[in-house]
């Protein structure tokens, strides 16, 4: 057990944060959710990233990446959340579908989508969600029907986070006539396709996190199924492992918004009773717990491991703890809680209002918390399905 | 000993509740939000015709002379609906600070008549509703000022809730606009209103989230007939159960002004704002993604919640009253009223 | 809404005061789960308050009470547990059973038994749980035959509270053959009756709370059933609802309770950290806080209201405020809670060990809280069945 | 950058997991307690043969000449099973005191040679094992003696864990007893190693609930498939998996001994005492009335998590730490491990 980076280590790390420091915008860029300008704006720091190849850091370089290893991926992204560089718009691409992709995709599939992805060419939503299937999955009603070397999709997704925007969307249909897990596939389709119909939703706050897709049948070819047909599920719940797990939330989020918390605390906590720096400490703690439970598994994985049932007490964990971390930064705020942080006399309210209500989503997205603790149970535990 | 409203009190309770369930739907809410106005005309012309401004205002200056245990119910009710004009605080805060006044230079009947006055109280440094005011209530180095709409500038600041119109007021106080030399018990008034709203607010968000949970299927049944989603609601309940009965007293001994009446309000703002933080969390966790947009009107309950959580001082502000009482009062089983507390001095 | 005492009130305090310092005990009585000498001191206990007409303040006076109303049934509590009075033995009897024969019990059986369950002359135990039916109740497996005038009993109870000492039990029995809610009765029978094995279970701390009773062909008359035949179930839930809501558990024990806690505090809060502080003025907060729910709940019994589902939300809120107290005074206590309040070296270690171990079974018995929320979510807030 | 156990790492660990499951069952537990043995002959025999005393003692003088990384897997292993004998206090810090001494008078050796030194220091009021103990190391002003058995008189304090045996120790310190002038870390190491056991003892919680619940039925099934019951278990899982990582870098990082080094020991006694509190509470929930008694074995190691949760210092003092680092050292997304910040002076 050595917990040195070792010199190379030591020097990559040197490497992005000077490249970071370089290139990281001086002033933070409009919300991806709000405008196509926004959008556009961090897909153009999508194609800066790539041109200093940090496009994903851990891809083959034949496929844009740098085919570092995950210790490496957990520095870069440390290096990343310290200079507070844009959230990535293309998350559901290359935290997502990109390592499914690299496990399920063909040898064209992953040449002709893996580079303009860490490119930034395509932008990608998800669409797994409908109506009627959420927490639910396998309720999935939307339709592929097979057409000689087409599919014809049909039906409705909702949920499709950067779907707005966004080029492509990869999403799970059914043959028509299958039932919950059997008969899926997992198919990948431009936003744009004839039939295609996009309708914002609306955030609380009025961002347009998400949107409604409706597809009329709308062809694409079959190449653009992702796994075997009929093995959506399998592959879907690869998806969602990544997505619980390990990729989408590294561990360096927390560190600096709790880097950010214990400024915001030290400058208020002469009015502040003892019970908040408490709660500022728990935040500390659980952002290196978090840090190291992630430092071990990628040490685990990279010696072979494979990700289980861990991916939902990850889930768990960094929902609680961005939504505590949260919290007690409103609670020191006080009545400047509910400003906006773009109200003229904001002062340091800066962007937790924000943050919080991200940070409300993360119980309820990826599986809900109540699913995530029956797998826990069951899966981890052995308890009896319910 | 008689901790139940009687049936006056509940009549007065019933005829608003009626009032604001009919007059204060979300369509209603949004409908107003979309013309952007502040105020509602038809509905606060009947809240004024019902009296419900001078709720608390002595008979003799025109209003119906009840209290806070009165107004506090129907501050709840206010919280419930989600009303956007400013009823409580003009009924139960600024109200009772002009009747205080020597020198109220008419406004107290001009609010009974329709008028209406912001507060710029200590423990917030905005204020609500500014724009929309006649006159606003200032507060400079603790003394208390009254200054017409036309005599201040204002920026707007804008609130997550989007009915809270806050404000910097930009003023300059003289010796003719002090109208007094402090605030009284107003932010206890305020705590305690706020605290009242919070209960109502905590209370439909449960509702709204079971009736959701009644309604939306997956796995083939009502998410509802879950455990989980269950337990997320009873929980939710209980603080709210544990919070109301607190609220009903902080308001019947409020008038005492004695340390353990101040403690009281602490413990009303605290466990109601608990409530309500409880409350409208789960009830976004019951409703999924749907509870995180603007689509589902729970979200303006959200808000409302985040806002008046804080907006008459901290929890770590009412922390410290409770710490005070404990450390300088006795605690125990014959002392749970403050009315069992001997009077200091 | 009147939140004073009317002088009647007080005067009525004032009588219970002064009777309690006359009268309660100087030095605490040994253990009534221990040793039959303990058990008989408080036996002894009861007496005397009989004596003094305290036995059960609420009872008409024909059955040994003084016919008072809840308030004062209120006041009387805060004073037994302000002097620091012994718990009372024979609270399965004058709380639980008391109310229901009230409720359901003949002119002869509230003539025969009340008087002498005031006077401490039977103890009463409760025999409803069984080894195959806890929380699932309606799996009662007991039965009574009916020979003539008589019952036959046969089958086995567990963790019936204090039936090692106790004189009487009432328990839930079904007629051979029936199913679930039909067909059971209530029935009181002696524990020295030919056929009854009692077996202690000892406590995590070698008190022995509860027994084991064993039911081998015992007979009781008829007339010892309370309810109609195979109306037990009704019954036992109105006993239910007595044992979780208000009676069981009056808001004085926990404000004595917060009261020495705040005196443990004092005692050591140079050495705290604030966050302790706020604790304690959470015990507080909720000691208080059910006290005025109480009283709300009392004024609204006396105006004829009914006890509901109500009795869930407090019998949550109750043991949770419970164990949230004795588990800040045991942080208190630091590497001392450990000890047992005989230890030479206990100092002011008290009695909280002993307290937490009896509050880690709040949240479980008189059905858990997960019973209880999902009362409260179907029966208060109108959820579906699960 | 490796963040997880060698291979020889590995092989250590499960050796002893193999002995320790075989001697030391509840039935073993209650048979040594029935027969009022402090400590099972056999049993320790088999540590003391395996050289577990001596896992940290340099090789020079006879020990394995392992770390706290090895040591801290043993202590989970030891809290898992709910170990009665000394190991982890002798092996964790008895043995790095003595071994740390200008003169230990022999009693380095004679302790890898079997003989047991109990620990009197100044976060713990009493001495635990004292009675079967051959020598005391005892605190008297922050300086550390070594005292012999025959030296001191006892007075037995009944701990609620019945393989506690805890004592008050009265001795009179001397010149000639005095062998150190501190105790170095040997506070941080009885935490860390507190820490591991806790984390053990929630585990074993766990399963035993988990155990329970997949048999118990109610309402016509095992009450483990109804949602509440599972969520008790996940819940305290969670707080395993990420206290377990916690106590593996406080280990890995305590030779350090900087400040980043000892905050990280007490986040791990916190995190790891919630764990154990969290586990045991609700594995007390899950297991019902059968829970609370002393029939069921579950008991043993609620009363182990309750006297090892302050043993080596209150959650109170490593919040105080853990304030220290957080006000003295930076904080960020690049200083997760305590190699990455630069050593003060």
């Amino acid at each position: 057990m050595i917990l040195e980076y070792t010199p190379e280590q030591r020097a990559f790390r040197s490497e992005v944060r000077a490249w970071m420091e370089a290139n990281v915008p001086g002033a933070p860029l409009p919300s991806f959710d709000l405008t196509r300008e926004g959008f556009e704006a961090h897909r153009a720091w999508e194609r800066k990233l790539n041109e200093g190849r940090w496009g994903m850091v851990t891809w083959p370089e034949e496929l844009g990446g740098r085919g570092l290893d995950l210790i490496r991926w957990l520095i870069f992204e440390e290096e990343y959340y310290r200079a507070g560089a844009p959230t990535r718009v293309n998350q559901n691409g290359i935290f997502l579908l990109g390592p499914t992709m690299m496990e399920f995709g063909t040898p064209e599939q992953k040449a002709r989508f893996l580079p303009r992805m860490a490119a930034g060419d395509d932008i990608w939503a998800q669409a797994w969600s409908e109506p009627g299937a959420g927490s639910d999955l396998a309720g999935v009603r939307s339709t592929c029907t097979r057409d000689g070397d087409d599919y014809v999709l049909n039906g409705q997704k909702i949920w499709s986070s950067r779907a707005v925007f966004a080029d492509w969307a990869f999403g799970l249909f059914r043959e028509p006539g299958s039932e919950r897990h059997r008969g899926m596939s997992l198919i990948l389709f431009p936003l744009d396709a004839p039939g295609v119909t996009r309708r914002p939703i609306r955030r609380m706050d009025g961002e347009m996190v998400f949107a409604e897709i409706f597809l009329d049948n709308v062809r694409v070819p079959v190449a653009d199924r992702l796994g075997g047909e009929g093995e959506g599920w399998k592959v879907c719940m690869a998806t969602a492992g990544f997505e619980r797990g390990l990729l989408l939330r590294s561990p360096a989020r927390y560190q600096e918004a709790v880097r950010r918390l214990v400024a915001l605390y030290r400058r208020h906590r002469d009015r502040l009773p003892a019970s908040i720096g408490e709660r500022v400490a728990r935040a500390w703690m659980d952002a290196d717990a978090y840090a190291l439970t992630i430092y071990q598994m990628c040490s685990r994985l990279e010696a072979g491991g494979q990700i289980g049932p861990e991916s939902s007490t990850n889930k768990i964990f960094w929902s609680e703890l961005d939504l505590a971390l949260h919290e007690v930064a409103l609670d020191i705020l006080g009545p400047r809680a509910e400003l906006h942080g773009f109200a003229p006399d904001a002062g340091d309210v800066g962007d937790w209002l924000d943050g919080w209500i991200f940070a409300l989503a993360g119980p309820i997205y990826a599986g809900s918390n109540e699913i995530q603790r029956n797998i826990i149970a069951e899966r981890m535990l052995g308890l009896p399905k319910g | 000993m008689q901790f139940a409203f009687t049936e006056d009190q509940r009549a007065v309770v019933e005829a608003v509740r009626e009032l604001l369930a009919d007059s204060c739907t979300p369509a209603d809410l949004r409908r107003q939000l979309a013309a952007g106005e502040a105020v509602d005309a038809g509905r606060w012309t009947a809240i004024r015709d019902m009296g419900l401004i001078g709720l608390c205002a002595p008979e003799s200056a025109g209003g119906l002379g009840l209290g806070m245990v009165e107004l506090a119910a129907v501050a709840e009710i206010a919280g419930y609906v989600g009303l956007p004009e400013p009823l409580v605080e003009l009924a139960g805060v600024a109200v009772p600070l002009l009747a205080g006044l020597a020198d109220d230079r008419g406004w107290l009947a001009r609010v009974l008549d329709g008028a209406v006055v912001a507060l710029g109280h200590p423990a917030d440094p905005f204020v609500a509703g500014a724009d929309a005011a006649d006159a606003l209530l200032l507060d400079h180095g603790g003394e208390l000022h009254l200054v017409e709409r036309p005599a201040v500038s204002l920026v707007r600041q804008q609130s997550f809730d989007p009915f809270r119109r806050l404000f910097r007021v930009d003023w300059t106080p003289t010796a003719a606009t002090r109208v007094g030399t402090g605030w009284g018990q107003a932010a206890d008034r305020g705590a305690l209103l706020g605290a009242a709203q919070l209960v109502g607010i905590a209370q439909r968000a449960i509702d709204m989230a079971v009736a959701h949970a009644g309604d939306r299927q997956q796995f083939g049944k009502p998410i509802g007939s879950y455990q989980a989603v269950k337990h997320l609601a009873a929980d939710a309940q209980v603080k709210v159960e544990f919070a109301r009965p607190v609220v009903h007293a902080a308001a019947a001994e409020l008038p005492l002004g004695t340390l353990a009446a101040r403690a009281r309000v602490a413990h009303a703002a605290i466990a109601a704002g608990e409530a309500a933080h409880r409350a409208t969390r789960n009830a976004v966790q019951i409703h999924g993604a749907m509870g995180m947009t603007w689509e589902v009107d729970l979200h303006f309950w959200v808000k409302r919640a985040l806002a008046l959580r804080h907006a008459w001082g901290t929890a770590a502000d009412h922390f410290a009253t409770i710490a005070e009482r404990i450390d300088t009062l006795p605690t125990g089983a014959d002392l749970t009223f403050a009315s069992a507390m001997a009077v200091p001095g």
